[in-house]
């Protein structure tokens, strides 16, 4: 393990150090930036999550009766786009990675800290954005399909520009990440020392630098489109409107393993730490991530099967589908191993962690339907898909980042959680969410479509009872949230280590002090050196 | 530069000849489009030349030359995703089946 | 850019050298990301060159190559002189360095304005970028590549006043290498649109 | 309650079939990944803080099993799913052609004897047909959960899709593919007959007895035209607001138009606006009605009209 830092330190910590709005949105120090960017996201999160209440609520009977079925379209496209660009893409890499990747390879920064800050101030202007562009939001969809999105009259523009800008802020990020993975990483931190939640941000780094640009561009050409009048997504002027998704979904592919991979990082980090045991299968998890960066720019075409898309298209978009099926199928099995024979201690923490293996079990599972082209064409854009990206986003991400909240608070606050409040807020989350969406599953297969303002009175019962878990869903969190705030207050002092984990960030005080390390410390193992040898 | 740091600096000649190249290049390429004009492989010829020549300002103008592993690595990722993203879409774009 | 080349002061542990290699590295990082940025551009192009030969082949002889050659001419040079600044800065020679960044930007100034020549012309030929699908890559991919020459103008003048402030010296020219690069990414896409448009068509 | 929807085309059981493999895969997986799960969580449970833990980092032998098993499985899935998808994607010489338009937010149907329906299909029992289709203004998706078939509809493009139905009887039809405010009001039945129906409604005897029968008023035919033919989707009976001005008490109304006029809203001007949408538009609204030329007859639209005049 790491040597050279003091277990105790008298300096002031990074929240102590200095006060006021300048040091906040001024500061280059990756830790407060990852504070801001928590903060952001969690006030994105809780709209996007209370528009997607309203969503419920409507669809609880089959008529049209608390929104319009315009009104209901924007909302499902501002949930979509707040939840995909503003959450959780920035989500676990800019807020946890930002906060614990110079702490967890033993750097005082990251390698660009007015780069970094650079970002969350796009970040800021993308939000600005978005917020004109609630004047007349637009109805498009998160994913802007054209010739929809050229024709509707709402103010896509301003939506997509928002997006474009935030795309520049997730470039950023990711290229700070990369250089700082690589030229910063402390002495003896070796690439086989690294912590696995480090390959999980460096996996998707390099997709946030190279996927990007793509969408970036993509919607630079809708907004030309709209303006300019150029066309070559518009079929009266010999465009091809299938090309938009070709190039959309190039980047939005990708854009769901940015989503997922940070959150396996968390995962690895938290197992081990609560079962005393070192990570089974290292490597190929370490690897997987990588092997799932490559392969899923690869994949993309499996979102447009019935879009009219060639038949030779199809066949080879879901054969490549498959493989990269096998590196997330790996990584499932080397969790479960890790509890094999451990010591298991059922922190909140921990339970987000259990229940992430659960539900992204049930999401990757269902992957396999959608990936197969005879059953895609009967599922694609029913409820079964809708259930399934969010088995994967929310049984996925979600619980990984409420994981990594409820894992790493102490380290970012100085403050315990109350564990006991956690667990109650936790069984909310977890029955709420599998209440709300595993009916959704039946009704994708009875072929009930998704963006349905209204639907047919045949699919209301399970709809009702959707409704209701979004209820108990909501409650989980509101508890959640609760808990989140009042322990900044009154919460227990935390003790440098609480978990006993043997990774870097953790050797330091709680919270840190501005440098991170009083001495920059030379790791001589890895950190996963849990049990007895022999 | 400090001691530790080994770097390679060219030599003010060898830009001017990798200049020369260029333009000797950018000569050829306009006189096989407009003057041979060579009709289907024209496109072929183009890019072939407008290569040479990305290459070289890479390796020597931009030093690429000298760089490490790493940073290879990260110049020509890019160059095979987008292969990856023309290629794949043309076998959509090109293959749809007019009922 | 400007960015990228954090200089040292709130990480005052940073040496210069590790700084310099985060930086290129950084750059490399970004160029990567530009090159997928034209990418989409680029394979739009593939894609309807396909489809639309006789468009392409008509249009494009509505184009100038003359101009878009002196162009080229023009931005290889800046690119050589861009190259010999580098080398004058690692040297230690400054003034030699002024000198080629004064060219370099002088270069993309007059780069700048043959494309505004071309686009007015255009214009005065009723030719928008609504025209046709050729020439809405035309005027999108010869933007883009002016919006990109006018950033690296910014750029470089940054880093001639700094020159001529003497911050640069031949322990210390990150900013130099950093921003050359980015000139010579600007350079070669410029490689490829210049054939792709105004020969091949 | 079934699981999946009523099979009721040549292949929909082969999908159900692929369906079923994976579903059955999946279990069997989750089964596994849940049990070990759960026996693991609780059979090591913490009990003192020193318990003991092996020092286990990995193995070999298991990573390879578990790479190579799921690798296959994944394969026969992929090639599972590919065989039905050829069936499905390959028409039958045989199958007759029915060109299908979709338009915000109604499907037009065209069949070979000329005839013309909206959002009705009328399809012969054990007769293969093959749908060739293209959208006028936005994507659409064609979709039928009891065929198990789906094909996107795109503007500039024609995509086509084939079933053979199999069992007797109406089926829904949705627009899968977002495509704008009236998006879950474009539906369509699908109507599948036997041989002589079918060839009854093919001589035009069906429509007689489906619409015109003579037992209804106009405004009672007017108010199935107005069901059958998408006007829900965008003009309400109850004076609500939608995509186009509600049907409620428009008789009679004077409406200001964009170009800055008034027009009393009679027979002549409800007439022209089913053919020629486009000519006067009541202002607050976009031009996006389509026109109705050449699919509904002058008895359909005298009814429908009937129908307006009928809601005070």
């Amino acid at each position: 393990m790491a040597t050279g830092t003091a277990a105790t330190i008298s300096e002031p910590s990074f929240l102590e150090y200095k006060s006021g709005f300048r040091s906040w949105f001024y500061t280059t120090d990756h830790k407060r930036i990852g504070i801001l960017y928590l903060v952001s996201i969690s006030i994105f999160f809780i709209i996007a999550g209370s528009i997607a209440i309203v969503m419920r609520a409507e669809l609880f009977t089959p008529e049209s009766n608390i929104v319009s079925p315009h009104t209901y379209n924007v909302l499902f496209t501002l949930h979509g786009s707040l939840m995909v660009f503003f959450f959780i893409v920035p989500g676990i890499s800019a807020s946890l990675g930002n906060f614990l990747i110079p702490l967890m390879i033993g750097a005082r920064d990251v390698a660009f800290p007015k780069l970094n800050l650079g970002s969350y101030w796009l970040y800021l202007i993308g939000a600005a954005i978005l917020l004109f562009a609630l004047l007349e939001p637009a109805d498009t969809g998160w994913t802007f399909y054209t010739p929809y999105s050229a024709k509707t009259n709402t103010n896509v523009i301003l939506l997509t520009l928002g997006i474009f800008v935030l795309g520049f802020s997730s470039i950023l990020t990711g290229l700070n990440f990369i250089v700082t993975i690589h030229k910063m990483r402390a002495p003896g931190m070796t690439w086989h020392r690294l912590p696995l939640f480090i390959w999980a941000l460096y996996s998707t780094a390099i997709l946030q630098l190279l996927a990007t640009p793509v969408v970036g561009i993509t919607l630079l050409l809708l907004i030309a489109e709209r303006t300019l009048g150029i066309g070559f997504f518009d079929p009266d002027k010999g465009g091809d409107p299938v090309l938009f998704q070709n190039f959309f979904w190039f980047y939005s592919h990708p854009a769901v393993y940015i989503m997922i991979i940070p959150a396996m990082g968390v995962i690895s980090e938290i197992l081990p730490v609560f079962s005393r045991k070192p990570i089974f299968g290292y490597k190929a998890i370490a690897y997987s991530s990588v092997a799932i960066a490559i392969i899923s720019f690869f994949v993309w075409a499996h979102h447009l099967f019935v879009a009219g898309i060639s038949e030779t298209a199809a066949i080879i978009f879901s054969f490549l589908t498959f493989l990269v099926a096998v590196p997330t199928a790996i990584k499932v099995f080397n969790w479960l191993a890790t509890l094999y024979k451990g010591s298991i201690q059922f922190h909140s923490a921990m339970l987000y962690a259990l229940s992430f293996l659960f539900l992204f079990t049930v999401g990757g599972l269902t992957g396999l339907h959608v990936g197969a082209l005879a059953a895609d064409i009967h599922l694609h854009d029913t409820y079964f898909v809708v259930a399934h990206m969010h088995y994967v986003m929310i049984g996925g991400t979600v619980m990984g980042f409420f994981g990594a909240l409820h894992f790493w608070y102490p380290k970012w606050f100085g403050k315990m959680l109350d564990d006991t409040l956690g667990k109650i807020a936790w069984f909310f989350v977890f029955i709420g969410f599998n209440v709300t969406f595993f009916p959704q599953f039946f009704l994708g297969v009875q072929g009930m479509p998704r963006r349905y303002a209204t639907y047919l009175p045949e699919f209301e019962s399970l709809m009702k009872l959707s409704t209701i878990g979004s209820w108990i869903l909501a409650i989980g969190m509101i508890i959640m949230a609760y808990n989140l705030i009042k322990s900044l207050y009154s919460g227990e002092k935390a003790p440098d280590n609480p978990y006993n984990s043997l990774s870097l960030e953790w050797q330091t005080s709680s919270p840190p002090i501005l440098e991170n390390f009083k001495e920059i410390p030379v790791v001589t193992d890895w950190s996963y050196g849990y049990g007895k040898k022999g | 530069m400090s001691e530790n740091h080994d770097e390679h600096i060219t030599p003010y000649k060898t830009y001017v000849i990798i200049w020369l190249i260029l333009m000797a290049l950018t000569v050829i390429t306009v006189y096989v489009a407009r003057e041979i004009d060579l009709g289907s492989i024209n496109l072929f010829v183009a890019m072939i030349i407008a290569s040479i020549k990305a290459t070289i300002v890479a390796l020597f103008f931009m030093h690429l030359k000298y760089e490490d592993s790493i940073t290879w690595v990260f110049a020509l990722y890019p160059l095979f995703l987008l292969s990856l993203l023309i290629g794949l879409t043309s076998i959509d774009v090109f293959n749809r089946i007019v009922p | 850019m400007e960015q990228l080349t954090a200089d040292h002061v709130h990480v005052h542990h940073i040496d210069p050298v590790e700084e310099y290699e985060q930086s290129k590295f950084g750059m490399w990082l970004f160029l990567g990301t530009e090159i997928l940025l034209f990418g989409g551009l680029f394979a739009t192009y593939a894609i309807f060159r396909a489809k639309y030969p006789e468009m392409f082949h008509l249009d494009h002889l509505k184009l100038d190559w003359e101009l878009g050659a002196l162009n080229t001419i023009i931005l290889i040079g800046s690119s050589m002189t861009m190259a010999i600044g580098v080398t004058a800065s690692k040297k230690g020679n400054n003034k030699l360095l002024i000198i080629m960044l004064a060219i370099t930007i002088i270069c993309g100034l007059v780069f700048g304005f043959n494309k505004y020549l071309e686009y007015t012309a255009k214009f005065a030929h009723h030719i928008y970028p609504d025209t046709s699908i050729f020439f809405s890559l035309y005027f999108m991919m010869t933007g883009l590549h002016m919006l990109h020459v006018f950033i690296g103008l910014i750029v470089l003048l940054i880093i001639m006043i700094l020159a001529i402030k003497g911050r640069y010296s031949a322990s210390y020219n990150t900013h130099v290498e950093v921003g050359g690069l980015y000139w010579h990414l600007i350079d070669l896409i410029w490689i490829y649109l210049f054939p792709l448009l105004y020969l091949i068509g | 309650m079934n699981w999946v929807p009523e099979a009721a085309s040549s292949f929909a059981g082969k999908v159900d079939g692929v369906l079923w493999f994976v579903t059955v895969l999946s279990i069997v997986f989750f089964i596994l990944i849940t049990v070990l799960l759960i026996y693991f969580s609780f059979k090591y449970k913490r009990k003192t803080e020193n318990d003991y833990t092996p020092y286990i980092t990995g193995n070999q032998t298991l990573e390879i099993i578990w790479t190579v098993i799921p690798s296959i499985l994944l394969f026969v899935i992929f090639a599972y799913g590919l065989i039905v998808y050829k069936e499905m994607r390959t028409p039958p010489g045989d199958a007759v052609e029915v060109n299908v338009t979709a338009k915000q937010w109604i499907w037009i149907f065209k069949y070979q004897n000329g005839k013309s329906t909206i959002n009705e299909l009328f399809v012969q029992h054990n007769r293969p047909v093959k749908m060739v289709m293209r959208a006028d203004d936005v994507l659409h998706s064609f979709f039928v959960p009891a065929f198990r078939v789906k094909q996107d509809l795109v503007p500039g493009m024609y995509t086509q899709l084939w079933f053979n139905p199999t069992k007797i009887g109406t089926y829904d039809l949705f627009c899968a593919e977002y495509c704008g405010t009236g998006h879950s009001q474009m539906l369509a039945k699908v109507y599948v007959m036997s041989p002589e129906a079918f060839s009854r409604w093919e001589k035009g005897d069906e429509e007689e007895t489906t619409t015109f029968a003579s037992t209804k008023s106009p405004e009672e035919l007017g108010k199935d035209m107005y069901s059958k033919n998408g006007c829900a989707a965008c003009h309400s009976i109850d004076g609500s607001a939608g995509v186009g001005p509600t049907f409620k008490a428009l008789y009679g109304k004077n409406e200001s138009l964009q170009d800055g006029t008034t027009i009393e809203v009679d027979e002549n001007y409800l007439r022209e606006s089913i053919l020629i949408p486009q000519a006067k538009v009541v202002q607050g609204f976009a031009p996006s009605m389509p026109s109705f030329k050449g699919i509904l007859t002058d008895e359909e639209i005298d009814a429908l009209i009937a129908y307006i005049k009928s809601l005070k």
